[in-house]
């Protein structure tokens, strides 16, 4: 790698300036794809000069940019200062609804854990696609819970902490009855007066999960 | 190639004799005709805008000749160039006809030189820009590039009034389900489904939907409907998925099905 | 571009002083192998920044220095400085050599573009094979520009923001040579008299070379 192992041409020759043997160790330890020995740059940089003394100045300037000389093992690299490592995350933000069908799962899933898929597509009267359940998943709503003991012994699903978290709830318990829901005016499909036991019926299925809860 | 094609070099100058070993060793190593001519004008040694074009006729008309004589296949494209150069240099020769519009031999002659100019502007420019400090030879990007994360943060705008407002929707639709309370005379499609999975496995032949309809539902008007229904519908879910082929004659006849191999 | 138009958010968020948005600055570009274009920039720094002015201050900063900021475009990039390029041996990527054909049609695209693969031909007075204008543009040295509007709306080809970088150009203005040639009249597609597709190449000839730079 040196040409200038020869005495001889080591007299002819005289080391750059400072100043310029710091310029080269900036562009050496600019375009590494790692961080390089003191031998190695003093194997790459003109016989006589001194790469100790060069990254010291080199390590000054630096101090305070948004790039520092940093020392990596016995090696030496450049590193984006780390108060300014947020820049180099990009963060989108997208705020998408969530489908009817995705609200609706994760509405049974939250009131009637833990739940089958079959039971949920029994509740809602209609299939329940994989992907509605693949993203409810992925966004850690709702996870696995034990398989139900029955024939087939069928996965049930149950909502997580990030669900509690998400919606500011102590636990799915806390999740208001039918009776509170059409008390606070979310139901707006009031039933007849003569279906009102059917309704409290209902509401009793709904505690009667409660049991089940996995806690 | 005998010794006779060789004699008549002693005449030629360096130059032309390079040109011509050029031709004569690498008749392929020349990008088309206007390459050749480019080579061949500079032996005139005079600046390309003060080129003699019937000279240069001249000189590609002679290498062509001379590379038949060595039954060198010429691609057809140069042998275009000549027929039009021999056109042109008689053009340029013969006093010009007051009857011809068309463009003028000078014309054409400069076009030719205005070619062959751009040309070799075109192979210094590249030159040029070949001869540039180039990115990863002569000056470098970062070595050790630290790669951007890019988190795509995806927030769902559910709140909780969402989800027991969805939740309150499904109840309430069951609340207004009229069989619900008559479970007796109801044929759910989940437990059609359940039969017609069971039954279709021998349903090798088309057979009629109402075939499959399971004993005693058929008295009860109300339970017959239900079952008619359910099985109908649970007969449709399993075409979906592809076990089971439909077909009905025409609007009202008898559905028929089979089991699909 | 900017994120400054509404005066009344500009008020709100102050921006980080100059010295702190050059550090800015600084770190995204050390950080990235390729050029950044401003808009990119902007979108990274703080609302209220002024990335063109960090910029200036930061290419002086860099003047004369083992490394320096280039503009590629309408992007920027740090680069060693070329005369250190010895000192680089180590990271000299082998390119692939480029045939001849390949550097003149390379050359024509630059300095005619955009340009038809019919106009490159008549340029070189021999036919361009696929393979070279292929090799050019996987080399992503060349791109496709706008069709002509002329009959049969043939493709154009013009350069790429990697061809500028490769070469050190800070835009296809700064082409050597470029404005000799125009003088000269070199770059105008001048049709052979009489010939038959001269309505087109006249109108070509109008619209001209320099105005049809897609920058």
């Amino acid at each position: 790698m040196s040409d200038t192992e020869d005495p001889v041409e080591r007299s002819l020759f005289e080391a750059p300036p400072m100043a310029e043997q710091e310029r080269m160790i900036e562009a050496i330890l600019f375009a590494s794809a790692e961080p390089v020995t003191l031998a190695e740059l003093a194997s790459r940089l003109p016989h006589g000069c001194d790469p100790a003394e060069a990254l010291l100045h080199l390590r000054k300037r630096y101090e305070g940019r948004g790039v520092n000389l940093v020392r990596v093992g016995d090696a030496h690299a450049f590193r984006t200062a780390p108060d300014l490592g947020h820049l180099m995350r990009k963060e989108t933000v997208e705020t998408r609804k969530l489908s009817r069908a995705a609200i609706e799962t994760l509405a049974i899933v939250a009131y009637h854990q833990p739940v089958t898929r079959a039971e949920i597509e029994e509740i809602r009267g209609v299939a329940v696609s994989r992907g509605t359940i693949d993203q409810l998943l992925e966004m850690e709503w709702i996870r696995l819970g034990r398989r139900r003991m029955t024939p087939g012994r069928p996965v049930t699903f149950v909502v997580t902490e990030q669900f509690l978290d998400h919606f500011g709830l102590e636990s799915a318990r806390d999740l208001p009855g039918l009776k509170e829901l059409r008390a606070a005016g979310l139901l707006d499909n009031r039933p007849l007066p003569g279906s009102l036991q059917k309704t409290d019926d209902e509401e009793e299925t709904v505690t009667g999960q409660s049991e089940l809860f996995e806690d | 190639m005998s010794d006779d094609d060789w004699t008549g070099e002693e005449r030629l100058s360096p130059a032309e004799r390079v040109t011509a070993e050029a031709l004569i060793v690498d008749v392929d190593g020349f990008e088309g005709p206007l390459d050749l001519l480019l080579m061949l004008s500079r032996t005139q040694k005079v600046d390309l805008r003060r080129i003699s074009i019937l000279q240069l006729a001249d000189q590609y008309l002679g290498f062509v000749e001379k590379a038949r004589a060595l039954r060198l296949e010429l691609a057809a494209d140069y042998l275009v160039m000549a027929a039009w150069l021999a056109f042109l240099k008689s053009r340029l020769l013969l006093p010009p006809d007051p009857t011809d519009d068309g463009p003028s031999a000078e014309e054409l002659a400069a076009h030719l030189a205005f070619q062959l100019e751009r040309l070799q502007a075109m192979r210094e420019a590249a030159a040029r820009l070949m001869a540039r400090d180039q990115l990863g030879r002569d000056f470098f990007a970062r070595g050790l590039p630290e790669d951007v994360t890019r988190h795509r943060k995806v927030t769902y705008s559910a709140t909780l009034i969402d989800l027991m407002r969805a939740y309150a929707r499904i109840r309430t639709k069951d609340e207004f389900r009229p069989f619900v309370m008559d479970r007796d005379h109801v044929f759910t499609m989940e437990q059609a489904l359940e039969r017609m999975r069971d039954l279709i496995g021998f349903a090798g032949d088309w057979s009629e939907l109402t075939s499959f309809l399971p004993d005693g539902w058929d008295s009860n008007p109300m339970r017959r409907r239900s079952s008619t229904a359910a099985h109908f519908a649970a007969v449709l879910e399993m075409a979906k998925r592809g076990q089971v082929e439909l077909r009905q004659g025409e609007t009202f006849a008898p559905i028929q099905l089979r089991r699909k191999s």
